[in-house]
């Protein structure tokens, strides 16, 4: 096992399916010679030629579209957002389209297609460059929804959305892409779409999260267990399909329940993780259910104090999970 | 292929009243019966579900009434091809049916049965796919289908195949930036796609002069360096030759842009009322050069076929669809245990 | 008062409006002549000018742009979007920029712009006009958003978002715009964005809703007081600003809380009412949060018997209540 | 204004070394001077905020390097003509500046400082408004900028108003579909706009072959139906005077499409490397027709400046940006306490 970043699993994670299945194919902005602007695919057009590695004008609509139509010919595109910010003009491709096709053809078509993001702030990135959109497609059924906190987990379940057989959103978190390292087997694996992984054992509070807070969380908890608070931390890993087996297991077993994530607090993944266990675990409840999330602001303003002030950060995850402890 | 547009004689001439087919170039008599039986069986299909929705059995359709030489022109086209997919838009009734529904399963369509060949009930009719017959549209989204087909175009081409992707929109779909996208990517990979444009001069109430600040919507292939051309819509052998040439050239250099001049017979849809908006008149003179009609002049007049015969094939098409009506009102709905069916690929 | 069904009363608000301020306009495809589809701008373009009554080219990025272009230089535009399906090419101007424009200009800019669009199903719309979108619009800072069930509220609130200084979606069910009948007052009204309003006063559930499914809510009422059980029906009116403090009085009171909406369940509006539950009133409920909403089927299939299947319905949520009140 | 392409003397004959400034028409050598002074005031800034990227200071910044003939020129063409409405991309720091910052304005807003003009801190360097000087770009988000200038044009139209609306991007912004949608609406309705495009070829490493299949970007306004230009966009004249003959045009007949044939001499953005993508030597080329260069030649040449004045205008830049920098550097980041201020306008 080697020591690696969350952008090189990435990068690997392509290279290998791309290697292995020559209907896979990666188009997006900058993603040739360049590598992409964060060298997801730094490399991959020596490797494997400008005609799987294709720089695609700059048009989001018609890269969803023209991926989305590859795929019906049973291509296997990895469409990449430059920015996830950037999305926003493909969207009725992968609302619209994509997440319907196989739905509104009665399984005539198939989408085996895998949209890569960078998403998320605390990078200077200020309102256009730092964004949270997974809520977007957390609400799209039809889509699948991966956001890998890890090189490990991120290496793994890349290779499983790729092949699989839906549209897959995979937001990988800028900010942990040189951040975040970890060992990533030398071995080929896979990881399973739609299986959360606790990343800390705990029995008193259960915290669940997903991408860059999730490391925070793990923060939090340590500086908790040193005042004898037991936390345990879910990484959601998939967001669709909502692992709510573990969830509601592990809010049965501690009784109560934290939500940390990045995206505005409305409406998010959040809210939907509460009602879960508002509905499904409502006996087991010992406290309210407690969300700490980024504020109902535009994401993120660009000043370190005001970005600073919008991100949840282990202090402020400490803090919250001090108070549920306490209740 | 000329880089800019040419009109047919058709066109031309085509002040209205007493159009007339010319005989075609490479197509033999019997294909052009094997048309006028499959668009007289169109045009029944399509003016029968007009009433069914009347009778509160279709609860929506848009009518390809007054489109069906530049479907079937287009169509028949692709078949003579032999490899070609098609990216057909919600008016394409006519090249749906056309391209190999039964009448019977164009009816279930329309009434949302299960057996719906296109979405099995889900969507409107004759939306979603028709794999079969080579045929993708999956949702009524206006211009929606061009990159998409453009997309497929690339699929084909990475997978060594030599196939011509015809994508058919309105002239609303225009203004549309998916549309653009589309041409401008097509062109600069040189994609074997042609650009299909039923230009009727309506979006629904809006007339082509809120549409764009040109006369053709043909001249916009130059900005992109591939050729547009203009054809009467309602001539059947314009329309095929026009896209037989098209789809030779797309297959060894690259886009064209097809636009083919039509006339919507009918309201938008169902739930619409073109008397609010169109001028009066206006419907009727264009009428006057029903394909439908113009066809069957055609074939009597060159002798190919006999009133006696051009009559018959009329009461065999009523009479299929009549078997068809009665088969699809018959039929059950898709089981509502299905809802859940499908919203994921295995 | 007179007797006026929905789409009178929004006509009624557009019209006024536009007689009251020069600067309001309507653009948008086939709202001139043709009046809209659903006729909500009938008899304007003739009482106007096609000046202010723009029929628009069919291309909805340009049409919410160029609405907003023009709200930034003090006009007052309503974009109407043809069916809420066919928003979603013009969502880069209405959620990454109309949204943040104040925001990201500290100020400086404001965007007094009302986007109608006819939303829901129920109608044999199919999966392109049956759509629910409004959480995308929830969940968005910077927007409002309003959906009223009956003709009065409509009024009222639509005078209102088009004299608010901020993008405000509103969002009209298409099967209230001639279904839904009531009382409309002769003389000016307005009513106040973000005030939830109490349709049924009750003392053992309280149910939320919205729009067309509000009705179904107080059918199901009813069926309920028949059987002795008191239910209260909360109607939202303006999703944003989300009204907590009638909902969390009324949860409060009741101590039983049923959510409910036809839009898709995950991740929904009804997740975070009951989140705001689970995290605000937590104390104080007597039972599970229960969600009657939309399944998780991309909206929403044509054949009658998939569209009942997928639609909620007083008897649907009348099961609901009935189970929560035996809790 | 004639509906093809122009090219000016100077782009015929650039190749490169030695260009040279035309005198202008309808300029005075005050006129130049001050241009000058504002152009060079423009490159210290610009060169210090990449040093100062590199210090960690400012987070981002993309330069005007190599666009500024093209920026300034159509900005002093908007000043003289008094009644124009700007909407600048981000790659505009030039014409931003020279349109009426301080240059301490200008660093707060590179560092994220309070007081930063354009957002107060909350965007990227000089992204948001300045309404004082007639400026909205409110977002980075390639080509959203065009259907709100188009916007802005009309709501003046609807005021009563004869604005001009100048609204710039680069060669990468063509390709989304918006930049059709909005020329397709002011072709239609003969909107007062002038559509910039500061062509350099690039699209961060994407190059404009796989961004167009056309020579000219310009050739594209036939397909609205308005008139097309192309300009030497390293030459400060044509660029002023490109401008001037468009806003005449815009005023009285409609849309202009005006395309502006620069050089990027520098990285995409600080976060960029552009030796990964870019042939060796083409950057140095481009320098040598950098237009500050040129115009200080141009300046003494004429005799309108020595070669002595030159030097202490540039000296009075450089002291000028080093007294902002340490003003910036001084200056307090916004409140937290105002991270929930003006989601909502009261
Ligand atoms: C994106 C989108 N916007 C609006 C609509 C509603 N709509 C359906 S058809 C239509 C007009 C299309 O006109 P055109 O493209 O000319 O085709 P035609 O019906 O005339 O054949 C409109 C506005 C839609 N389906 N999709
Ligand atoms: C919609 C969108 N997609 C992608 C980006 C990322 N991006 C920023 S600048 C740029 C290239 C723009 O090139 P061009 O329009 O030629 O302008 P230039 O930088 O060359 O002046 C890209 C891809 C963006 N900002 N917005
Ligand atoms: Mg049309
Ligand atoms: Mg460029």
């Amino acid at each position: 096992m080697a020591v690696k970043s969350v952008i090189e699993a990435v990068r690997e994670a392509i290279r290998e399916e791309m290697a292995r299945d020559p209907k896979v194919f990666v188009m997006g902005e900058d993603v040739g010679i360049r590598g992409g602007v964060f060298l997801a695919t730094q490399g991959l057009a020596e490797e494997f030629g400008n005609d799987r590695i294709i720089d695609a004008p700059l048009a989001e609509a018609s890269i969803m579209g023209i991926a989305l139509g590859a795929a019906f010919r049973g291509m296997r595109p990895i469409p990449e957002v430059q920015f996830s910010d950037f999305v926003w003009p493909s969207i009725n491709q992968l609302i619209g389209e994509a997440a319907r096709s196989c739905y509104g053809t009665h399984g005539a078509l198939q989408v085996p297609m895998v949209i890569r993001m960078p998403y998320g702030g605390g990078i200077r990135g200020g309102l256009f460059h730092s964004q949270n959109v997974e809520t977007h497609f957390f609400h799209t059924p039809g889509l699948k929804v991966v956001a890998p906190s890890t090189p490990y987990d991120a290496k793994g379940l890349l290779k499983s959305a790729i092949r699989d057989n839906n549209p897959v959103v995979f937001l990988e978190h800028k900010k942990t892409y040189r951040l975040v390292r970890g060992e990533v087997p030398d071995d080929e694996y896979t990881l399973p779409l739609g299986k959360a992984d606790i990343k800390r054992t705990g029995s008193t509070i259960t915290v669940v999260s997903y991408g860059l807070t999730l490391h925070y969380c793990l923060e939090a908890a340590e500086e908790l267990a040193s005042e004898g608070v037991d936390v345990e931390v879910v990484d959601l890993r998939t967001l669709t399909p909502l692992d709510t087996e573990t969830i509601l297991e592990s809010v049965k077993k501690t009784g109560k329940l934290a939500v940390v994530h990045e995206d505005n607090i409305t409406g998010g993944v959040g809210a939907e993780i509460a009602a879960l266990a508002a509905g499904q675990a409502f006996e087991y409840l010992d406290g309210p259910v407690v969300r700490i999330c980024g504020p109902d602001v535009p994401t993120m303003p660009f000043a370190q104090t005001l970005e600073d002030a919008y991100m949840p950060s282990p202090d402020k995850i400490a803090d919250g999970l001090r108070k549920l402890a306490a209740y | 292929m000329p880089r800019k547009r040419t009109t047919t004689t058709q066109a031309a001439d085509a002040n209205g009243a007493r159009a007339k087919s010319r005989l075609p170039k490479g197509l033999k008599n019997a294909d052009l019966v094997d048309y006028y039986t499959r668009l007289i069986q169109v045009r029944s299909i399509d003016e029968r579900i007009w009433a069914l929705n009347r009778q509160g059995k279709v609860p929506i359709a848009a009518s390809a009434q007054g489109h069906e030489a530049a479907q079937l022109g287009s169509l028949l086209a692709a078949e003579k091809d032999g490899d070609c997919f098609l990216f057909p838009y919600y008016r394409d009734l006519a090249l749906k049916v056309a391209a190999g529904l039964t009448p019977a399963q164009t009816m279930m369509s329309f009434m949302g049965k299960a057996g719906d060949p296109y979405s099995n009930g889900r969507q409107f009719p004759l939306q979603g796919a028709d794999l079969p017959n080579k045929i993708i549209q999956i949702s009524n989204v206006v211009a929606a289908g061009l990159t998409q087909a453009v997309g497929y175009a690339l699929g084909c081409r990475m997978a060594g195949e030599k196939t011509v992707v015809l994508v058919y929109f309105g002239d609303g779909a225009t203004s549309q930036g998916e549309t653009h996208e589309a041409m401008n990517f097509a062109s600069i990979h040189k994609l074997p796609v042609i650009f299909i444009c039923e230009n009727n001069r309506y979006a629904i109430s809006t007339p082509k002069t809120s549409q764009m600040a040109i006369e053709e919507f043909s001249d916009r292939a130059s900005s992109y360096g591939f050729p547009g051309i203009t054809v009467d819509g309602m001539d059947l052998v314009s329309c095929y030759e026009a896209t037989r040439e098209a789809i030779t050239h797309a297959r060894s250099q690259g886009p064209v842009l097809l636009e083919m001049l039509v006339e919507r017979f009918m309201s938008h849809t169902t739930d619409d009322d073109d008397r609010r908006y169109r001028p009066e008149g206006e419907v009727e003179r264009a009428r006057e050069r029903d394909p439908v009609v113009t066809l069957a002049r055609t074939l009597i007049d060159e002798k190919i076929l006999t009133q006696k015969q051009v009559d018959a094939i009329a009461a065999a098409a009523l009479k299929a669809t009549d078997e068809a009506t009665d088969i699809a009102d018959a039929s059950s709905p898709p089981d509502e245990s299905g809802l859940h069916d499908m919203v994921y690929s295995p």
